[in-house]
């Protein structure tokens, strides 16, 4: 239970984690997953980005005469893609919504299911 | 160097973006284009696998970064897996002309072409990557696309059916990036190869545990595998045709790919042993063979039986991958390679008989057999190597994972293997009862003419690769044996 | 979903998680691996063998380019995607048979006219970001997204059709095609003068080189990154 | 060489000459191929040839050893006899491009399984077998046809992967599936691990070789066109199980093991129960073509029963019992086909005073029965006399009991066929009948002549029955 | 400083993502998805990411409500 407190960030990403996997299966309407899709998207971004955390660091833009400790730049690189990557499926996942409005009239999985 | 490596998976990708710039309103110039690109990854692909071949497996160093710090490309025996990708990729991109023509408003021609680019370049990556965030984003590459391609034909169904898989893909792919994320934390990097040698000096259990099912969970949801397979009937058999045969022949495998990216990864970690992995790995393997075979069974809609059919492959595949032994691995390696020419023949032969006719359920499909001899004899011989009839390409893979099961002495996996086949014989055999010997339900039926050339052609090809895939199984037994070697020596 | 379903799924996911990440390296540790091996080579040596004094951008477009590319794709898939997936538009108007209220967010004068007095210096800040990404917080895509949103912006002000003549297509779908442009010509000259794909010549006479084609490759992904959203957008709004 | 000429049925299959003139000509080539290794194989050469290898290790290849040989002599010269009748049976009915492309087919997989070198290239004509006789089976097309056509598959493949479940442990436990003269498999594998070795492949082949429990399809199949049945009760499905039994029992366990195992006690036990109940059945059966079927379930049993007791006297007769009781079913086949086509009867009692009318016909019908009867000079005696040579040989008298039984049995059913079609008055036949066409009578008369010469030559050199004793010396190297 | 205000962070965000999950009304949801992403972009900025905190104000928070809107536009707004 203590690392869990020390790592008390974490387990609030974790937490994050689970509310979006909660809407995700348990919501039925389309956008609403689509938002526990990314609310778990983002809580893992926040994960990577403070495991690049770093003590009384700064961001790691180090021009000359510039004083360390730094944060660890790959994390935040990587998530600058991520970001991207999200966005992308958030659009695509929106415009198949949208889609599924016009041909189905409804955008409640349970409803849905009896369209089909 | 060879430039060929990067050159694979960079030339398509940036074909498909021009595509829809150069071929504005041209369907025929966007398929030439799109031919000629993969044309030209067949050629490197093959140059590569040749290499791999003699030489065995090597590097590429991304911007000349040497491997922790940029991103290193690796060619390994299981990256031939792209040479078979390039093949079917180029067979559908002739069989697309026609299909499209009709199935798809014109004005989506040059986008679809597109995406299929985007979509291969995605998959050469994947398989070719030593980096495991490079992993993630050339899968999301190949996610974007496809939940794109399945939705690309229209129809009241298919819109849903991609938000379906969309969901499904996403949350995975969630939660793959998590485990890279907590692999990184625990070790400070990305590259494969590094990840592996840092991992062994972990001492923390609970993470790497974390990491590898995680990661293990997220691949299995991709490939389809039973219990995470909800998404993958209707994304398969809603699609248009040619993309069934991408998505089930071919996308579906990355996630097995991934499976055989990680474990290397965890083979030398002191902290986890991956041995109740395996075991667990066998068990859904095998019920997944069962339930898809099982499930197909009751498919009237011909497109759906193939899609649980893929289910069930998937299963033994992931059996002969949890058996972890080195006769269960090779099973697992070939039938990765041989089930997509099966799955890709299977798909567009019948992909040509909905195109022609107008049905898709076996009952209207009656009688076709008649009509369209030369695609039905590809199905045919599709559904034989389906099943696993030697010499077809079907059956090395089985024979491999059967020994395998005994070999590690659990025999039980080895009747499982067989009843799969069977259960597999069974709907093959009511499809083909209908095609050839009853008689139509539509009067019509007899009249619907042959495909044409640039369809029949590829359904053809694929069925003689079916047959020879299996009559040259020595050749990819021999490619992927020290991949096998070093998969099962490294536990 | 049945409720106790959800339950067990929340859990299967929860717990392991929890225990796992609880034994990670604390967050901060300075000695942690994720900081003294690759990241602590980036931070130490990589104003020497990049030149760019934000390191986030040193791995974005040098040591890890390769992603990037991977990224500029995805979202150009994902252009790609909406495209293709939206039914045809119905002769006779557009989506006639989609219920619901229609399109539109109504924007006020007092809203629009802000919006078109701080739209020059949103288009500087944009470029701004674009051009110092190696030297302050930004680049490419940052910048990109900011010309992209004020694109957005614009054609909400101006109306429908004003951004017709930048999306005058055939140049648009170029210029959508804009970042893969950039990363094949500047991977190439990489390869040429390097032999090694996307590679960046180190010797200290071709530094200002080597700038030139970082700002490049920021300059296509801006743009690209620009149209993209504003392709998005406009698919979106169901034009 | 037949696949070709399958494949060139399909092709060319639309003119009725040239089908014809194919089948015929491949056939007789065939035969003549078969005829010429025969001296080779005689002499002790046996014949190899590798045609590929296919997963490491385990080649599709072929080796024309005695039995063999003397399998696809047997199926070659009754595919000749077969054509001849088969054009002549078919002639006016629908799908002929199917039905003679799918039977050359079914041929050459049968000469595939006798010369199979290896249990994988067995086990792949058997499957083959079984896909190229299905659109056979269900060729009238009516729900009855595909109703059998379903049976057939649903028994016929689960047998198919039983054995393949066999041919895996059998290539776990030996390390090798080539065929041997002493067998491949050693006790040292354990009792467990061979006991579901033979299980999984006695099991399998026992299927086609319909020892009951597990003959349910044979019935059923008999919707066939006849020369169909012909094909599947005499020349190859039937008898591609048996000899797939012949090979497991002789040459991948070999006799030594299995006479330390003494699994073949049970083996012949259910042998032995089939024999009985098949000819009990068959008494029961009024439809012609029924009784035939399940006179064939019983006579198969001899073969297993033979083999199964492991000594070379009833290794003899097993083999040369392949012979006999194909030559002697098929002309029955023959007969039944012959008066369904010409009088549309197939019923039993509806066959009074038939003889008269088609005396050349129901000749041939005698000399069959007279063999299964075991009476001396035709072919049956011999089995049965070297069965009860071997019986005596393996010390179960009682064996020899069973076949006294059986041939009574035997006689039961046959001897009031006869006594029907030869003396009593033809009732009810419509004028004019006569008979049958020629080309549906001369192979019946052949096959039947050879009835006759199996059985009386059996003495002589040279002549099938010699080859069996050869086929025995090569098989069990005894 | 740094562990109060990162707590109540954390806190704000689950109380937000909370909100996202529990309001019926989708229009709302957005909006709070997007205050949760520029919470998130705080947090971020905080933590010596500046790079990572820019993409997000402008895709995260930006970008992706926009569209989200415009979808809820062309749909329904309620959440059955």
């Amino acid at each position: 239970m203590d690392d869990l407190w020390g790592n008390i960030d974490y387990a609030a990403f974790v937490g994050l984690f689970c509310i979006g996997l909660y809407v995700v299966v348990a919501k039925q309407n389309l956008i609403k997953k689509l938002l526990g899709l990314n609310i778990m998207e983002t809580a893992v971004f926040a994960f990577i980005v403070t495991s690049g955390m770093v003590d009384g660091g700064t961001a790691p833009i180090i021009g000359p005469g510039a004083t360390g400790p730094f944060a660890s730049p790959l994390p935040h690189a990587l998530i600058v893609t991520g970001i991207v990557v999200a966005v992308s499926i958030t659009a695509l996942a929106l415009s198949l919504i949208v889609e599924i409005y016009r041909q189905c009239g409804t955008l409640e999985a349970d409803e849905l299911k009896g369209a089909e | 160097m060879s430039h060929w490596l990067p050159l694979a998976a960079f030339v398509p990708l940036v074909a498909g973006a021009l595509t829809p710039a150069m071929a504005r309103g041209r369907p025929g110039l966007a398929r030439g284009w799109a031919l000629a690109v993969t044309a030209f990854c067949t050629f490197a692909t093959a140059a590569l696998t040749r290499r791999v071949a003699l030489e065995g497996p090597f590097s590429y160093a991304m911007g000349a970064w040497a491997a922790p710090l940029g991103i290193e490309l690796r060619f390994d025996e299981f990256s031939a897996a792209s040479l078979f990708i390039c093949v079917i990729m180029l067979l559908v991109l002739v069989y697309s002309g026609p299909y499209v023509r009709r199935a798809l408003p014109a004005t989506r021609i040059d986008w679809y072409y597109s995406l299929l680019l985007i979509n291969l370049g995605g998959m050469i990556g994947f398989v070719i990557t030593g980096d495991l965030f490079n992993l993630f984003v050339f899968m999301e590459l190949v996610a974007v696309s496809s939940y794109a391609l399945v939705a690309v034909g229209g129809g009241r169904t298919a819109a849903l059916a991609a938000f379906k898989y969309l969901v499904a893909g996403a949350v995975s792919s969630v939660l793959i990036l998590f485990c890279i994320g907590v692999l990184h934390a625990l070790t400070g990097s990305l590259n494969m190869a590094d990840v592996a040698r840092r991992l062994a000096t972990v001492e923390s259990r609970p993470p790497v545990l974390l990491a590898l099912a995680g990661l293990t969970a997220g691949f299995l949801v991709k490939a389809g595998l039973f219990p995470v397979h909800v998404w993958l009937p209707d994304a398969h058999a809603i699609a248009p045709s040619p993309i069934n045969a991408v998505s089930s022949a071919l996308v579906v495998k990355l996630g097995i790919i991934g499976l055989l990216r990680i474990f290397p990864l965890f083979a030398a970690a002191g902290a986890v042993s991956l041995a109740p992995l395996f075991e667990a790995l066998a068990w859904l393997g095998a019920i997944s063979v069962l339930a898809g075979a099982f499930f197909a069974l009751f498919q009237e809609d011909i497109k759906l039986m193939l899609a649980y059919s893929t289910i069930s492959n998937i299963g033994y595949i992931v059996l002969g991958l949890g058996l972890a032994g080195e006769l269960a691995l090779t099973g697992a390696g070939v039938h990765i390679l041989n089930h997509a020419l099966i799955k890709a023949t299977l798909f567009l032969a019948a992909g040509a008989m909905i195109h022609q006719s107008g049905h898709r359920t076996l009952h209207d499909l009656r009688g076709i057999g008649r009509a369209m001899p030369w695609t039905t004899l590809a199905l045919l011989i599709g559904a034989l190597s389906i099943v696993g009839l030697p010499p077809t390409a079907g059956f090395p893979g089985k024979w491999y994972i059967a020994l395998g099961a005994l070999e590690s002495g659990r025999p039980g996996f080895a009747v499982v293997v067989l009843v799969g086949a069977l259960i597999i014989f069974i709907y093959f055999a009511r499809m083909l009862n209908a095609f050839y010997f009853r008689a139509p339900s539509h009067k019509e039926m007899l009249g619907v003419s042959e495909a044409p050339a640039s369809m029949l052609g590829p359904v053809l090809l694929l069925g003689a690769l079916c047959v020879l895939g299996g009559l040259l199984t020595h050749w990819p037994v021999a490619l992927i044996a020290p991949a096998v070697g070093r998969l099962a020596g490294g536990e | 979903m049945k409720k106790p379903l959800v339950a067990v799924t929340l859990a299967a996911a929860a717990v392991p998680m929890l225990i796992g990440v609880a034994a990670l390296p604390r967050p901060g540790d300075p000695t942690a691996p994720a900081h003294t091996h690759v990241a602590a080579h980036y931070i130490e040596a990589g104003a020497r063998e990049t030149g760019a004094d934000n390191r986030v951008t040193a791995v974005l477009l040098n040591y890890r380019a390769f992603d990037t590319f991977g990224e500029v794709l995805v979202i150009f898939a994902a252009l790609a995607a909406v495209i293709a997936v939206r039914s045809p538009a119905t002769p006779g108007g557009r989506a006639d048979d989609m219920p619901g209220p229609g399109p539109g967010l109504p924007i006020s004068p007092v809203v629009a006219f802000i919006i078109r007095l701080t739209a020059p210096f949103i288009a500087l800040f944009g470029a701004f970001v674009i051009f110092r990404g190696h030297v302050s917080p930004g680049g490419g895509f940052q910048g990109g997204v900011i010309l992209g949103a004020l694109l957005v912006l614009l054609s909400l002000v101006l109306g429908r059709g004003a951004e017709r003549p930048l999306l005058a297509v055939p140049l648009a779908r170029w210029l959508q095609a804009a970042a893969p442009l950039a990363f094949t010509g500047v991977g190439l000259l990489g390869l040429a003068l390097t032999g090694a794909l996307l590679g960046y010549p180190a010797e200290p006479e071709r530094h200002a080189l080597r700038e030139l084609m970082m700002i490049t490759l920021d300059v296509g992904i801006g743009i690209g990154g620009a149209m993209i959203i504003l392709g998005l957008f406009l698919e979106m709004r169901g034009d | 060489m037949s696949f070709a000429c399958a494949i060139l049925i399909f092709v060319l299959g639309r003119h009725d000459f040239w089908r014809a003139a194919l089948t015929l000509g491949a056939s007789t080539v065939k035969l003549a191929i078969v005829l010429s290794m025969l001296p080779g194989s005689l002499a002790g050469t046996v014949y190899v040839y590798e045609l590929l290898d296919f997963p490491p290790g385990i080649g599709i290849a072929f080796r024309a050893d005695g039995l063999g040989m003397f399998f696809a002599l047997v199926s070659s010269t009754l595919w000749v006899v077969t054509s001849l009748y088969a054009i002549g049976y078919m002639k006016g009915k629908h799908a002929r491009v199917r039905f003679f492309g799918f039977f050359a087919l079914c041929v050459s997989t049968t000469v595939g399984i006798a010369f199979a070198e290896n249990l994988l290239t067995l086990f792949l004509f058997y499957e083959l077998l079984t896909v190229c006789t299905y659109p056979l089976v269900i060729h009238d097309e009516t729900p009855q046809a595909l109703k059998a056509g379903r049976k057939y598959l649903a028994y016929t493949l689960s047998g198919g992967a039983l054995i393949l479940l066999g041919v895996v442990l059998v290539q776990h436990l030996a390390g090798t599936l080539t065929l041997s003269t002493s067998g491949v498999l050693s006790p040292a594998a354990g009792r467990p691990a061979l006991l579901a070795t033979f299980l999984a492949l006695v099991a399998g082949f026992g299927v086609k070789a319909a020892i009951m429990p597990l003959h349910g399809w044979l019935p059923t199949a008999m919707v066939a066109p006849t020369p169909v049945s012909a094909l599947l009760h005499a020349v190859a499905v039937v008898k591609a199980g048996v000899f797939g039994l012949l090979r497991v029992i002789y040459n991948i366990f070999g006799v030594d093991l299995l006479g330390l195992l003494d699994y073949t006690g049970w083996l012949a036990l259910f042998a032995s129960f089939t024999i009985i109940a098949g000819s009990v059945l068959a008494l029961a059966q009024s439809n012609l073509k029924l009784r035939l079927a399940y006179s064939t379930v019983s006579q198969l049993s001899y073969i297993v029963l033979a083999a199964s007791l492991l000594t070379p006297l009833a290794a003899i007769a097993a083999i040369a019992h392949i012979a006999n009781q194909a030559f002697a079913k098929i002309t029955m086949f023959f007969v039944a086909g012959a008066i369904e086509r010409t009088t549309g009867r197939t019923h039993i009692f509806e066959l009074a005073g038939i003889g008269r009318v088609m005396p050349w016909t129901m000749g041939a019908f005698t000399i069959a029965a007279l063999s299964f009867i075991g009476i001396p000079l035709f072919a049956g005696f011999v089995t049965k006399w070297f069965l009860s040579l071997g019986a005596l040989q393996a010390g179960a008298w009682w064996f020899v009991l069973l076949m006294v039984i059986s041939s009574l049995l035997n006689a039961a059913y046959w001897l009031p066929i006869l006594y029907l079609a030869w003396f009593r008055e033809p009732r009810g036949l419509p004028r004019g009948v006569h008979e049958a066409a020629a080309l549906l009578l001369v192979p019946t008369l052949i096959s039947a002549a050879y009835v006759l010469l199996l059985g009386i030559t059996s003495r002589i050199p040279g002549m099938p029955f010699s080859l069996a004793q050869a086929a025995v010396r090569f098989v069990t190297g005894i | 400083m740094s562990q109060a205000f990162d707590l109540v962070m954390l806190a704000l965000l689950i109380a937000m993502a909370l909100a996202v999950a529990r309001s019926k009304d989708l229009l709302a949801a957005a909006i709070i998805f997007s205050g949760y992403s520029l919470v998130m972009c705080l947090l971020w900025q905080h933590r010596g990411a500046p790079d990572v905190a820019m993409t997000e104000a402008a895709i995260g928070a930006g970008v992706t409500t926009i569209l989200v809107l415009l979808a809820i536009g062309r749909t329904r707004r309620r959440e059955k």
